[in-house]
Formats: structure tokens, C-alpha cells, sequence
């Protein structure tokens, strides 16, 4: 067998069309009108309480962007930075239960501490990741567990704030129709600037720092990331969020108590938002928290009842991973079937 | 630029660094060769900081580095590559690459992860590379070479004063060695410290304005590329009769 | 007619899920029994039930589904003081009428809600009073326990327990304000000395037999067991009988249930466990506008569901014969008059239920109600105190001696 | 002295049921990379299986041990073949599997709960709630047999791994599934058998823990977060890391329990956890990792 | 010409994304080496991969003796005796060096001479004998390497795949390798091997093959391979090769 060309050139010039062919381009369809559009439209929903009584509505969306918060927030440690946290829960709690004993002891509502209430989680944030960050893989995510049972523990037994049984809040002073329109605002306006803020960081420096660091700490490390800061950091920012959540979701339900925050639920409902919605993007978790709060309701309201209600939950989650196991934005976009207003990377 | 002195690693009962020192003179492009299992990557490990060295002084420009976290090094100014290529995967190739570029401050952290500036510079050297195509690539979707060269191009983003580079050709098709090796000569020039890993004696030779042999742990010759050569502890360890051959 | 639909929440699956279960038997039961005389002032009554997984946050916005989507026009309460607590805001935020079926702690009821009415004989704070009368009344002087064990659950309706019986304050931790002062508590008040006490946490909790080995070491001789479920109450008999323990009296807050005899068999021998229903108390009450007894309960509650029910299921029963009774006084459905109709009973014009007379007090705690005091004999939750309402009270086997 | 010795025996008899509850976890994580959080509520359907036997046939749960092994080992290769087999290729493995296995445990969960209600159970052969007395010390007889059994279990799971063959191709198939596959390991094959071997062992543990325990569907969840710092505790993945931490940690969570309060003794499961992840990230008997 | 293993027009690619391989040729005959050069993601390894049951075949053929491969696993390409050492070193990095040799025998029916044979083998590599006990994850670079290369010698098998065998190994080792590689050769075991090394590749090998654009652009005796000045310029480094 001869040689298949004549001149080296036509060689070069062949493999100049080869390369052409197989080259995978940059993707850049993204579609920021359609997180603006549908804000919008959730800042106008309450005036549906002139013609009806949608509270039930309310309570719905604003229950979603109370989630579309914590996952986002979770979204920035477990997504960009690939630590799997199982422990999250915790700063809702924190966050709960200081802006809570601030409303109950000097009567500010939780709309105004809730910031203050975002910093201090960041602060024990920060704390408790320098220990547990240490770790990484399965450990870590079992470490954010034994985080949550840590705090139950103290939570419980610590009766300034009423230990196991909780505090009840005074409710506000509105009536009925429109007692919930301060927190779903306070959520839906939260929500955007999770939302907002997430896509800032993912497209930052810092953002690709932290995909770096959940992809490989050492080569991280010495590609001149401050792997340590930067992971702490982003635990910080995302205990923050979740914090803030955790402060008007107390004062919004007028009880506070350890087992409300504390549950495995909560956090795995972080998690699994996520996971389902698309982990590491930006619109995952806030189509995974409408879907998995949707298949709630869904259950709910037509199995009405029992253990079927679990086992369809379950097996809604792990339909979802087999067939979406980069989550729905993940898997689609992977596919190139991503529908282009769910691109808001 | 780079001071080794007396560094010491040990695995268990493995000296797989044992009390070796040398230089790596500014401007210079040095190399490191010998046996398998020398302690070459290990001693790499060590400068880098990627492992914490048993005993022993790294000194950078007349500073101490052995205790610091590797992104400090890096800081400074050291880059390095790694044997067996260490790539990010779900990042494309351009994103590899780029995460390498230097940042500055606190402020830079939130500057657009993928600015216009560094973009360009970017694909200049995925271009010289012969991998755009591969840009928009996962990281993890690459040949062997590919992913040497993707380490390659990132060491180049990130400006370094000095680089360790821990055989670089191994996998890497000669006719773009070639390229690559000129590249390199350029950077030199234009003052770029290089130290060198490789089993290519080839390159080597034409590369490098000192050698260093290891062998066992231990630094057994040291000297101008002609007299190692010459040097029969050198031939008889590592070389075996393939230099005459190559030459 | 349309339907009068009424809604419940209800913890069917997670840590309450067997009360909460038996809670639904008891509701449908009533509601079901409701139809076959007719329904309400003619209309039939539909049940909503959902489970709340025993979460609280589920359970709030199960209630506000109810009023708001399906527009319920009553509502029954929830199980346990835990979840009640929380719901008990919003349906007063509501104006609905709130009838609790398991709510004891007091701090629900010094809220300031209107319209709730607790369903079971008093709060939690006071069930050590029937305790301490069984050992008063029926227990001759001298050979009383002198020395207790008090171990109990961290939960809500256990900590009440404890507080009455220990004479603790009860603070609202909100502002660290004072709900109630209990001292000297019923155990000080009958010269008890508390030897040992000790509390485990809500979940989690495995190391039964160190615990009872406690128990048995401080050499009390009434152990007390607040007990916040059955299996709890299971596991610490077991664990009692292992190390071997010999007391003269035993009390569990939890342990009425079939599922406790089957775990422990004759180690339940002697044990006190309060309650609020029996099967044999000759109670009368009305359903539909028809009279209805106990035992009437008793069977129809077999014929149903083909086992001898218990008050997980009575209680919520008579929850949903007040609410009955309630809208047939006030004539209508309206919350308000129903509420105002309920808050207007009175000792001779009461509510009656399978659990006997309710009127109550202004908090919405029942008025003059004792616990019933049960103790398991020969395999069988028979009533031994108080002895003085009604016939057919067994007698008190003391002292217990081993497990 | 006779308080700290008993305490001591209490330790280490629950040590011994919970080293063979975690001993599954552990070896499906260090072989499969799984981490299975539906393995609790898989030992209480291992535990359903010994009560019906006990409750229908009178029979002695330890005797219910076979049974209950094969039928939770044709669980796990049910399971293996339904969820996992397609899984096992993907990257983001590891972390999926946590999910998955959660999804896994909550329709376990949903099922037991309908077959079998959500009332409590516990089986009550005699030795449950007996106890060899040696003067003031007594030693639970239940939890002593359960302890002796599963250590035995977990020995004999040891040398099968560490010297039969096919031990071989697990940890080859753990370690490189490609460079497994081309000396010629059957990976799937190895990671079904594994993985049926890890359910079946969560089976055994059932039957022990259905005389130790009271136990109902829900139940698992407490299980979960003392199982998962055992298993980190050991060092994720072995055996001899597990069964050390198991015991260990029951001994100071009894003591705990006796000389702080009961309410504290579960915290000790995790505080350990804290303070070993703060010095010895990779636990017990861990590897240690790269340097981070 | 009697051809052991013939790869006809074969396209393969990984997961749903576009063909890398785009009519591969490929003739292998016994008793033969061959080696593959081309550029840096030319294909070479996939070529690999696809023949050994890493990689499905999407289109084309891969006959060995006559028989299709095509839709095996690599466990059972490996028992109709083809043996693949990827790029990527596939160790076992938490066995030590002696179960990872062992490891190299798994798939023997008969375990019996098992040990003997590794004893034979370490023989020929003293550092592994010497490091018998270390984790295979802790060796260097080019000591992987050669337990990679010595653990497929365990089952003497008809053809042995080797991608870049030379791959970090010290000059010196280098040429042993070649030389064992020859001893194979003669004992009849054919060889298909993937070099970088070009130079040292193609001067150790009866057949070369180039491979470049997903497809095969040469194929013929070593010699004529490295003679052609077209191919040094593209794929050998120019001038300086000759
Ligand atoms: N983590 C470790 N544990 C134990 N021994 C180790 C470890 N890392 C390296 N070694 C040993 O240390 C010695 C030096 O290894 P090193 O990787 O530095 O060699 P090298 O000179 O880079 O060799 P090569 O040219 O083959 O890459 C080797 O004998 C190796 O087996
Ligand atoms: N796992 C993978 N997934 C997707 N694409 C891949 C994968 N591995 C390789 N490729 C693509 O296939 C092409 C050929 O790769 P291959 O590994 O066969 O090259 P090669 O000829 O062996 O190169 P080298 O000499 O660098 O090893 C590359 O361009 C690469 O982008
Ligand atoms: C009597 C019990 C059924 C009451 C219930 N445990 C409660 O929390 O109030
Ligand atoms: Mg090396
Ligand atoms: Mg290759």
C-alpha cells in the first residue's frame, strides 16, 4: 500500500478540515429574559387576593422560592464546589432561630434581621468549614450529617430557646388575605437575587475557581487557587443564603422548633432540587425545587395519604437520576436539547 | 532562582528523596533525568509542595518555600506540570486553561471568569498547540498528548518565572516537539528559568545548559550536558548504550 | 345537599405514624357512622385526610389547603402536642374552630387562640395528680414507694409530664415569661424522693439497657417512664426486665397500645399507663341526634376494622362527635357560632362523647376531667382509678415486683 | 469499679450489633463506591423477615439468619440490575449513588410500610431480654449472641475478600473497572455478586437486630447518621475499620450515657466523628488522601 | 498473505459524539510487530480500544482469525487471546505489585503454575521482585509502567495491544523493553503497539502503519515507512530523524 497523499501540505490541509469537522463549539444561547419574565410575573400574582382567595397560591409559590433560595444557596457549595452537603439545614435552623428570638424577645420582624441573620450563618459557616472541609468525598457528606445531629442535640437541649419544644412567634397583624404577601415578596425577591447572585459567581473568576476545586483539589492548588479560601468561602456564601431562608420561613410559619429545621427532609430536599433540576447550573435548582414541590402537592392531593405517598416520592427520585443523572438543564444540555429559555448559565 | 537543599522524602521505609541538593541558575534551562524511581516527580512534589518534604530547605529567589501552601508557590511564580496529567473534566479545555492565569487581588475574584483578553491569549496558545479544536472540548474527552499539551498550554497562561515541567514529551508526537522545543528556547530567552524532567535524551541534549542526575534519591553528577554524558556512573545507571545511538 | 366536607391533617407516615393511623380509623369510623344516620342537618360528611409525614411545616400548609383550595368548612385537629402547636396559629389566624385530639402541652393553650378545645381529660402538667392518687387512695399508708426513678422522653407532652410531676415552672421561652409555677410538684407533695432522673433524646436513642441498668441501680421503687410512644415504652420494659429490675410500682405516659403487650408480653404485668378512654367505661354520648354508648363504639370500631380499638383511636372519635355537636348547636357551619357554642357548654350541659362529658375552661382545656389510670393485668389494659366515676374498676396489683 | 465494668460490657455488646449493621455499608461503599443510604431500611426488612418468621412460625431468629440473607441478597441483585448496572459507567458516581440509594430507601420504606403497616415490631425469643449474671455484672444474652454471630460473619467476609478470587476481582474491579475488564474480570458480574453479598449482609444484621431493637419502616433514619460515622469513623470502606469503630463507640457512648446523661450518648457517635475528621481526615484506617 | 487480526473500515466514537475513527484499516499478521505512529488524537488509541470491546464498533469490522469481535466485552476478547495494555496504565494502585501480577493472571483456567510464572516474570524485572509489597499507586512513573508490561507476559497470549509502552520509561529500560518485546516476537506472540517514540518504534518493527484524520494514510514494512521523507516531515520531526 502507497501513501494515500502526494505533498505534506495536502496532508495539513486535510487534517486543518478534519479538525473543523470534529470541533465541539462554544455554546452561547442563553436566555435571560425568561428568569426577568417570570419575576415579574410572580411580583404581580397577589393581586389575584382582589377577585378570590388564592392564598393557597401564594402559599405554594412562595414555599418554592423559599426552596428555589436554599438550593441556589446549597447550588453554590454542593454544585460549583462539589461538596455534597447533607447539613445544610443547619444554617436554615441558625438563621431560624436568630432572627426568631429577635422577633420574639424585641419584636423586629424577621424581614429586616434576616440579613443580619444571612451574616452570622456565613460566620458559623465559615467556622465549621475550615474543620469539616478538610474532608472530602462521602466523608464530608457524612461529616455535614453528623453536623445536623450535632446541632439537633445542642438545639434541643438548649432551653433558652425552648429546647425540643420550640418557640411560637407572634404571627403579624393583617388579615387574613393578606397576611402573606411580606414573605412571599420577601421570598420571591430573595429567590431572584440567589438566583442573580449565583450566575454572578458561576461566571467570575472565583466561580471557575470553585469548579476547579470540585473537579481536582491538588491540580486546583497548584494551578494557583487558594483551594482552602475559596472553598470556605463558598460555604460561607451558601450558609448564608440558606440562613436567610431559614430566618422568614420561622417567622412566616410562627413556630419555631429544632425537628422543623432539622430534619433530614429538609436538607435532602435541598440536595435533591438540585440534583434533579441540574447541579452546578444556574436554573437547576430553581426548576427542581417547582418540580419536586409539585410532585409534593401532586401526591398529596391525589394519593391523599400514606406510605404510596413515600413510595412514589422515592420513586420519582430515582426515575429522575436514572434518566437525568446530570439533572433536567444538566442532562438536556449535554444532549443538546436543552429548551432555550431553561438556559440561564 | 531555585535552591535544593538537602531535601529528604520518605515513604515508610522508601528514601524516595534522600538528601539531595542543586540549582536551578536564572535564565537557565535545567534538567533533571534518571532511572525509573530516582525520585525525580518525588522531588517535584516537594518543590511544589504538593507533598510536604521529610527534611530539607527550597529556596525560591532566596526565599524559603517548603512550607508553604502550593497556590503561594504557585504565586510566586512557579508552575509546574505533572507526569501523569492531572485535568479538569465537565470544564472545557479553554476553561482549563484559562483557570490557570494568574490572579491578582481580592478584586480579581469577581472579574468574568472568562474575559475577552484572556480568551484570545488563550487560543493563541491552543493554536500553536494545534488543539483549538479542541477547545470547547471536556477536559476529560482528550487523547494522552492531548491532555499533555492541554497541561502545557496551561502552564504557558499562567506567566511563571519558573516552570517544572515533569516530561513533557512523553506522548507527545515528535514533529510537534519539535515546535514545542523551539517554543520553549524562546521563552528561555526571553528569561524564562525552566527545569526539566524527561527520558528523552535527545531533547535533552539539545535543550538543556545543565543536568542533574538522580539516581536512587541521591544527586550523582551535576554538571554541563557534555560532561554528564562523559560520566560513567552516569551511562551505566540510566543511559545504557542509547546516546550513541541517538547522536 | 352538597357534601360537608371536613379536613384533617394527620401524621400517617414518619415517627407518630401509628397513633396517627389509628387517628384516621377514628375519624373515618365516626364520620362513616355519621352517614349511615343521615349526615349532618341532612348533608353528608366528606373526610379529607392527608398525611403530614409528622412534620409540622407539612402540617400547616395541609391545613391551609384545606380552608383555602378545598374550602373545608370544619377541621379536626392533628396528632401529638408537637405538630398541634404550630397549626394551632393558623387556624386561629383562620377563625377556625380548632379541635385538638392530642395536644396536651400547656403552652398550647396559653397562647390566647380562641376556639380550641382540647379533646383528652386535662394538659399534660396535671397527669401526675392521678398517679399520685392511685398511691394516695389505693396503696395503704406505709407501704407506699418512697424513693423514685423519672426518665423520660425529650418531648413536648413528656416534658409536661415531668414538669407536674417534679414541680418545675413552665416558661414561655419566646419572652422567658412564666405560663405556670408547679412546685412543689406531685412527687414532693406525697414525700416521694426522686432518686435518679434523666431524659433521652427525641430520635436516635439505643442504649436502653445502660439506662435501665440506672434505673435499677439507684434502687428506686417507683419507676416512672414518660414515654412519648409505644415502641419507647417496649423497648424500656425490655430493657427493665433484662437487668432485672424490682420495683414496687411502675408508670409508662405511653403503653396502652396492643402493640406494647405484643413486644413484651407478661413483662407488661402491673405496669400504669394513663389514658384517656377505655373500653369499659360506661360512657354515653350522642351521635347524629342519637344516643350512643361506649361499647356501641367498641363494637362498631371492631365490626370495622376487626381489633379491639384503643384511645389512639377513641379520642379522635369524640373530636369528631364535638364538632358534630357543635354545628348542630350553632346551626350552621359558621366557626364563630360553632366556637361560641362550644365555649358555652357547661358541666350540666356538656359535650358527650365516647370519652365522656367536655366543657371548658377559658384557655380550652376541659374542665374538672381526671385521667383514667389503667394498668396491664393477665394480659388484658384493665381500669383501676379513679374509682369513683363509673363501675366495673379492677383492682390495683401491687406491689409489681421483677418484670 | 462493678459500674465500670458493666457500663464497659453494655458498650461492647452494642458494639457488636452495630459492627455487623455497619459492616454492609462498608463493604458496598469500598467496593462499589456505593454510599448506600437505603442499607438501614434494608436491615429492617431483614428484621420484617425474621419477625414473620418468629410470629407466624415460632421460629428462632437467629435461626431465620439463612433465610433472611438470601432473601435480602435477591433484593440487592434486583436492585443492582434495576438502578445500578447503568449507573456504574457514569463519573459522577459516587455522589449519585447517595441520592439514588436515598430514593431507594424511601420507596423500601413506602413498600414495607404497606405490606406491613407502620406499627412496631420486636421479636422476643427469651434470650432477648435475659442476662448472665456474674454477681453484680450481668451481660445481656441477646445482644452477647448477636455479637458473636456477627463477628463471625464479618471474619469470614474478610478472609473471603482478602484471599479468594473472586475477592480478587472485587477489589481489582473497586480499584480500575477498565483495567479489571481487561484481564478479564467479568465488572458486572463482580459488582452484582458484591453488591448482593453487602444487602444479604444487611439481611443478617435484621435478624439480629429484630430481638436488640424495637423496629418499623420510618425507623431507618435514625439508623442512617450512626451507621454512615461509623462507617467514616473505620475509614470509609473497611472492614476491620468499621467493626473498630463500632465497638469503640459504643463504649464511650455508654459511658457518656452513664456519666453525663443519656441525652448526650448519641451525641458521642458524632462528635467522634467531628473531632476524628479534624486530625485523621481519612479516619481510623483510611488511607490517607493527597495531601489537600 | 494469512492475516491474524484485520480491522476493515471500521468507524467508532465515544458516546453519541462524532466518529473519530472513519474507516480504519488495519492488518495485523502473526508473528509479526507493528507499530502505529500518528499525530496527537489521531485516533491510535481508539483503534485500540475498539478492537479489544472498550469501544463499539459503529460501522465496518474487526475479523480475528476469521471470526467477528465485534459486540464482545474486553473480558472475552481477552479469552480468545488478545491482550490490551491501555495508555492510561491500568493498575491496580491499592494491590500491592504481587496481587497486581497475580491480578494478570485472572482470567487462567488453570491457577496451578500461576505463581511460577509470576516468579519466572519478576526475574526478568528485578525492581518489581524488589518492590513485591508496595502499592502499585505509590511506584513511579516509569516502575508502573513495567509492571504493566510485565503482567500481560503472565498469559502468553496470541496478541498483545501495547499503547506507548515506552511511554516514561528510562532510555535504558527503553531498550530492554524493546528487546523483551522481540523475545515475544519470537516465541510467536504477534504485537501491535502505539508509539510516540516513533524513531525507536518503527526501527524495532517489521510493519508500520500511519494513522492520521481517523484513517489509515500508510501502511507497509517499517523500513519504508521511516524512509519516507513526506512522513518524517509530518510525523517523525522532520529532517533531524533521518
Ligand atoms: N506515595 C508513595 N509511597 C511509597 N513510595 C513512593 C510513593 N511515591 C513514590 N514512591 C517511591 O519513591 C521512589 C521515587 O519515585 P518518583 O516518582 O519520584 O520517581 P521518578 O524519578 O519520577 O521516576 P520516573 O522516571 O519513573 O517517573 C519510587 O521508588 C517510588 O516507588
Ligand atoms: N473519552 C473520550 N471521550 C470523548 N472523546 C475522546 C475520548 N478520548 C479521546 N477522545 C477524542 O478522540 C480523539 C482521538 O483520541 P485517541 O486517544 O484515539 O488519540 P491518539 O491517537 O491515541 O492520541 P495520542 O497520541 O495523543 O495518545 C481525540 O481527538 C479526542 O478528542
Ligand atoms: C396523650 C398523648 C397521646 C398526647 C400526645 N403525645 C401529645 O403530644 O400531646
Ligand atoms: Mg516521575
Ligand atoms: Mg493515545
Amino acid at each position: 500500500m502507497s501513501l494515500a497523499f502526494n505533498e505534506t501540505s495536502n496532508v495539513l490541509q486535510a487534517r486543518a478540515e478534519h479538525n473543523e469537522k470534529l470541533a465541539r463549539r462554544a455554546d452561547r444561547t442563553r436566555a435571560t429574559w425568561f428568569p426577568i419574565v417570570l419575576l415579574a410575573l410572580l411580583l404581580a400574582v397577589p393581586a389575584l387576593q382582589f377577585v378570590g382567595n388564592f392564598n393557597y397560591v401564594i402559599h405554594l409559590i412562595l414555599f418554592t422560592a423559599c426552596y428555589a433560595v436554599m438550593a441556589s444557596g446549597w447550588n453554590i457549595l454542593g454544585g460549583f464546589t462539589g461538596y455534597i452537603s447533607l447539613g445544610h439545614n443547619v444554617f436554615f435552623c441558625i438563621g431560624g432561630y436568630f432572627a426568631g428570638m429577635l422577633l420574639a424577645r424585641f419584636g423586629i420582624s424577621t424581614l429586616l434581621t434576616a440579613p443580619l441573620a444571612g451574616l452570622v450563618c456565613a460566620a458559623v459557616g465559615y467556622l465549621i468549614g475550615r474543620i469539616t472541609l478538610k474532608t472530602r468525598g462521602p466523608s464530608f457528606i457524612i461529616s455535614s450529617l453528623a453536623l445536623v445531629m450535632i446541632a439537633r442535640i445542642l438545639f434541643d437541649n438548649w432551653h433558652f430557646v425552648g429546647g425540643a419544644n420550640g418557640v411560637a412567634l407572634p404571627a403579624n397583624d393583617l388579615s387574613v388575605e393578606w397576611a402573606k404577601l411580606p414573605y412571599y415578596y420577601a421570598f420571591v425577591v430573595l429567590a431572584a437575587l440567589t438566583v442573580f447572585i449565583s450566575y454572578k459567581i458561576k461566571h467570575s473568576k472565583f466561580g471557575l475557581g470553585l469548579r476547579a476545586i470540585s473537579k481536582d483539589e491538588i491540580k486546583a492548588e497548584s494551578a494557583g487557587i487558594d483551594t482552602r479560601t475559596y472553598k470556605t468561602l463558598a460555604f460561607a456564601i451558601s450558609a448564608a443564603f440558606v440562613g436567610m431562608a431559614g430566618a422568614i420561613w420561622g417567622e412566616y410559619l410562627t413556630y419555631i422548633r429544632p425537628n422543623i429545621f432539622l430534619i433530614i427532609l429538609v436538607s435532602v430536599n435541598m440536595v435533591l432540587m438540585c440534583i434533579l433540576g441540574g447541579k452546578g447550573t444556574i436554573a437547576g435548582p430553581v426548576i427542581g425545587a417547582i418540580l419536586i414541590v409539585a410532585f409534593n402537592e401532586i401526591f398529596v392531593a391525589t394519593l391523599g395519604s400514606s406510605e404510596f405517598n413515600i413510595l412514589a416520592t422515592g420513586l420519582i427520585m430515582a426515575l429522575a437520576l436514572i434518566f437525568f443523572p446530570l439533572g433536567i438543564v444538566g442532562t438536556l444540555a449535554a444532549k443538546h436539547r436543552l429548551p432555550r429559555f431553561l438556559n440561564w448559565d | 532562582m531555585l535552591e535544593i537543599d538537602n531535601l529528604s522524602k520518605h515513604f515508610g521505609g522508601i528514601r524516595a528523596v534522600d538528601g539531595c541538593s542543586f540549582t536551578v541558575p536564572k535564565g537557565s534551562i535545567t534538567a533533571l533525568i534518571g532511572p525509573n524511581g530516582a525520585g525525580k516527580t518525588t522531588a517535584f512534589n516537594c518543590i511544589s509542595r504538593t507533598t510536604e518534604p521529610s527534611a530539607g530547605k527550597v529556596l525560591l529567589e532566596g526565599q524559603r518555600i517548603e512550607h508553604l501552601r502550593p497556590h503561594k508557590i504557585t504565586r510566586m511564580g512557579l508552575s509546574r506540570t505533572f507526569q501523569i496529567s492531572r485535568n479538569l473534566a465537565d470544564m472545557t479545555v479553554l476553561e482549563n486553561v484559562i483557570c490557570q492565569s494568574r490572579i491578582g487581588g481580592w478584586r480579581d475574584l469577581f472579574k468574568p471568569a472568562l474575559g475577552a483578553e484572556e480568551v484570545e491569549k488563550a487560543m493563541e496558545i491552543l493554536d500553536f498547540l494545534g488543539i483549538t479544536r479542541i477547545a470547547y472540548e471536556d477536559g476529560s474527552n482528550l487523547s494522552y498528548g492531548q491532555k499533555k499539551l492541554m497541561d502545557l498550554a496551561a502552564l504557558l497562561m499562567s506567566d511563571p518565572k519558573i516552570i517544572l515541567l515533569d516530561e513533557p514529551a512523553g506522548g507527545v508526537n515528535p514533529t510537534l516537539l519539535e515546535e514545542i522545543i523551539g517554543h520553549i528556547q524562546k521563552l528561555n530567552e526571553q528569561g524564562l528559568t525552566v527545569l526539566i524532567v524527561e527520558h528523552n535524551m535527545d531533547l535533552i541534549m539539545r535543550l538543556s545548559h545543565k543536568i542533574v542526575v538522580m539516581a536512587q534519591g541521591k544527586v550523582i553528577a551535576d554538571g554541563k550536558p557534555e560532561e554528564v554524558r562523559e560520566n560513567p556512573a552516569v551511562l551505566d545507571a540510566y543511559l545504557g548504550g542509547v546516546l550513541e545511538e541517538a547522536a | 345537599a352538597d357534601p360537608l366536607k371536613i379536613g384533617a391533617s394527620l401524621p400517617l407516615t414518619g415517627g407518630f405514624s401509628i397513633a396517627g393511623q389509628k387517628h384516621q380509623q377514628g375519624y373515618e369510623l365516626c364520620v362513616d357512622l355519621i352517614n349511615e344516620r343521615g349526615g349532618i342537618m341532612g348533608r353528608q360528611v366528606e373526610l379529607l385526610v392527608s398525611d403530614n409525614r409528622s412534620d409540622p411545616a407539612t402540617a400547616i400548609n395541609q391545613y391551609e389547603r384545606f380552608i383555602n383550595v378545598d374550602g373545608v368548612e370544619a377541621v379536626y385537629g392533628t396528632f401529638s402536642s408537637r405538630l398541634s402547636f404550630p397549626v394551632a396559629s393558623i387556624l386561629a389566624k383562620n377563625n377556625m374552630v380548632h379541635p385538638l385530639p392530642a395536644g396536651g402541652a400547656l403552652r398550647i393553650y396559653t397562647q390566647g387562640h380562641k376556639n380550641i378545645f382540647y379533646f383528652q381529660p386535662n394538659a399534660a402538667e396535671y397527669v401526675g395528680a392521678s398517679l399520685a392518687g392511685i398511691i394516695k387512695d389505693l396503696i395503704p399508708e406505709g407501704e407506699t414507694p418512697k424513693t423514685a426513678a423519672v426518665i423520660s422522653a425529650d418531648d413536648f407532652f413528656a416534658n409536661g409530664v415531668w414538669s407536674g410531676l417534679m414541680g418545675e415552672k413552665v416558661m414561655d421561652p419566646a419572652d422567658g415569661s412564666l405560663v405556670r409555677d408547679l412546685a412543689p410538684g406531685y412527687l414532693a407533695e406525697n414525700n416521694i424522693e426522686v432518686v435518679f432522673s434523666e431524659r433521652w433524646p427525641e430520635e436516635g436513642f439505643s442504649d436502653w439497657l445502660n439506662l435501665a441498668n440506672q434505673v435499677k441501680r439507684s434502687g428506686a421503687e417507683l419507676i416512672i417512664g414518660l414515654t412519648a410512644s409505644a415502641e419507647e415504652a417496649v423497648q424500656l420494659t425490655r430493657a427493665l426486665k433484662t437487668v432485672r429490675a424490682e420495683p414496687k410500682l411502675v408508670y409508662f405516659s405511653q403503653g396502652t397500645q396492643a402493640e406494647y403487650l405484643e413486644g413484651t408480653g407478661s413483662s407488661a404485668e402491673g405496669v400504669l399507663v394513663h389514658t384517656s378512654w377505655h373500653k369499659d367505661a360506661p360512657f354515653q354520648s350522642t351521635l347524629a341526634g342519637e344516643p350512643f354508648s361506649n361499647s356501641d363504639f367498641v363494637a362498631s370500631y371492631q365490626e370495622k376494622f376487626g381489633a379491639v380499638p384503643d384511645e389512639d383511636a377513641a379520642i379522635p372519635f369524640a373530636v369528631c362527635q364535638g364538632i358534630e355537636q357543635a354545628i348542630l348547636g350553632a346551626g350552621s357551619t359558621d366557626n364563630e357560632a360553632m366556637g361560641k357554642w362550644l365555649s358555652e357548654r357547661t358541666r350540666d350541659e356538656p359535650v358527650r362523647t365516647i370519652l365522656g362529658r367536655f366543657n371548658w375552661d377559658e384557655l380550652g382545656l376541659p374542665a374538672d376531667k381526671p385521667f383514667l389510670m389503667t394498668q396491664w393485668n393477665d394480659g388484658e389494659l384493665q381500669f383501676v382509678y379513679p374509682t369513683d366515676e363509673f363501675e366495673g374498676v379492677s383492682a390495683l396489683t401491687y406491689p409489681k415486683g421483677s418484670f | 469499679m462493678a459500674d465500670i465494668i458493666q457500663t464497659l460490657i453494655l458498650g461492647l455488646a452494642l458494639g457488636g450489633v452495630f459492627a455487623l449493621m455497619g459492616s454492609g455499608l462498608s463493604l458496598v461503599f469500598g467496593v462499589m463506591r456505593i454510599v448506600n443510604l437505603a442499607h438501614p431500611v434494608l436491615i429492617i426488612a431483614g428484621a420484617y423477615v425474621a419477625y414473620w418468621g418468629f410470629r407466624l412460625y415460632g421460629i428462632d431468629p437467629l435461626m431465620m439468619l439463612p433465610v433472611a440473607i438470601v432473601i435480602l441478597a435477591a433484593i440487592g441483585v434486583v436492585l443492582y440490575k434495576l438502578v445500578f448496572e447503568r449507573e456504574a459507567r457514569s463519573a459522577k458516581y459516587s455522589e449519585m449513588t447517595v441520592l439514588l440509594t436515598f430514593a431507594i430507601a424511601m420507596v423500601v420504606e413506602g413498600a414495607l410500610g404497606g405490606f406491613f403497616s407502620n406499627t412496631q415490631r420486636v421479636t422476643s425469643p427469651d434470650y432477648a431480654t435475659d442476662a448472665i449474671f456474674i454477681g453484680d455484672v450481668f451481660i445481656p444474652t441477646g445482644q452477647l449472641y448477636a455479637g458473636i454471630l456477627s463477628l463471625i460473619i464479618i471474619s469470614v467476609l474478610a478472609l473471603f475478600l482478602k484471599y479468594s478470587s473472586f475477592g480478587y476481582a472485587i477489589r481489582a474491579t473497586t480499584q480500575n473497572r477498565e483495567a479489571a475488564e481487561l484481564l478479564g474480570v467479568n465488572v458486572n458480574r463482580v459488582a452484582l455478586v458484591s453488591f448482593a453479598i453487602g444487602i444479604g449482609l444487611a439481611g443478617a444484621a435484621g435478624c439480629l437486630v429484630s430481638f436488640v431493637f424495637s423496629f418499623f419502616p420510618a425507623k431507618h433514619w435514625e439508623w442512617i447518621a450512626v451507621l454512615m460515622s461509623l462507617v467514616v469513623l473505620g475509614g470509609m470502606g473497611s472492614l476491620l475499620g468499621t467493626v473498630v469503630a463500632s465497638f469503640l463507640l459504643s463504649v464511650i457512648a455508654a459511658f457518656v450515657g452513664t456519666y453525663v446523661g443519656a441525652t448526650w450518648s448519641t451525641m458521642t457517635f458524632f462528635l467522634a466523628l467531628f473531632l476524628i475528621l479534624l486530625v485523621r481526615p481519612q479516619g481510623l484506617f483510611g488511607e490517607k488522601p493527597e495531601l489537600a | 498473505m494469512s492475516e491474524l487480526l484485520h480491522v476493515s473500515n471500521v468507524t467508532a466514537g465515544y458516546g453519541d459524539g462524532p466518529a473519530i475513527l472513519d474507516g480504519a484499516e488495519l492488518r495485523v499478521e502473526p508473528g509479526k510487530v507493528h507499530c502505529i505512529i500518528g499525530p496527537n488524537g489521531a485516533g491510535k488509541s481508539t483503534l485500540l480500544k475498539a478492537i479489544c470491546g472498550m469501544l463499539k464498533v459503529r460501522n465496518g469490522d474487526v475479523l480475528y482469525k476469521g471470526e467477528s469481535l465485534k459486540g464482545l466485552r474486553p473480558d472475552q476478547v481477552l479469552r480468545k487471546g488478545i491482550c490490551f495494555v491501555p495508555q492510561e496504565r491500568a493498575l491496580f494502585p491499592k494491590m500491592t505489585v504481587r496481587e497486581n501480577m497475580r491480578m494478570g493472571g485472572f482470567s487462567m483456567s488453570d491457577k496451578s503454575g500461576l505463581e511460577k510464572r509470576i516468579d519466572e516474570i519478576e526475574e526478568l524485572f528485578p525492581i518489581l521482585k524488589e518492590r513485591r509489597d508496595q502499592h502499585a499507586g505509590t511506584m513511579s512513573g516509569g516502575q508502573q509502567q513495567t509492571l504493566a508490561m510485565a503482567r500481560t507476559m503472565i498469559l502468553k497470549p496470541d496478541i498483545v495491544m501495547l499503547d506507548e509502552p515506552s511511554l516514561g520509561l528510562a532510555p535504558k529500560i527503553v531498550q530492554e523493553m524493546f528487546s523483551i518485546m522481540k523475545m515475544m516476537a519470537a516465541e510467536g506472540i504477534t504485537i501491535l503497539l502505539v508509539e510516540q517514540n516513533a524513531l525507536m518504534g518503527l526501527k524495532n518493527s517489521d510493519q508500520g502503519v500511519v494513522l492520521d484524520l481517523g484513517r489509515t494514510l500508510f501502511s507497509g514494512p517499517a523500513d519504508d515507512v521511516l524512509r519516507d521523507p513526506r512522513i518524517q516531515d509530518l510525523y517523525l520531526g522532520g529532517k533531524k530523524a533521518a
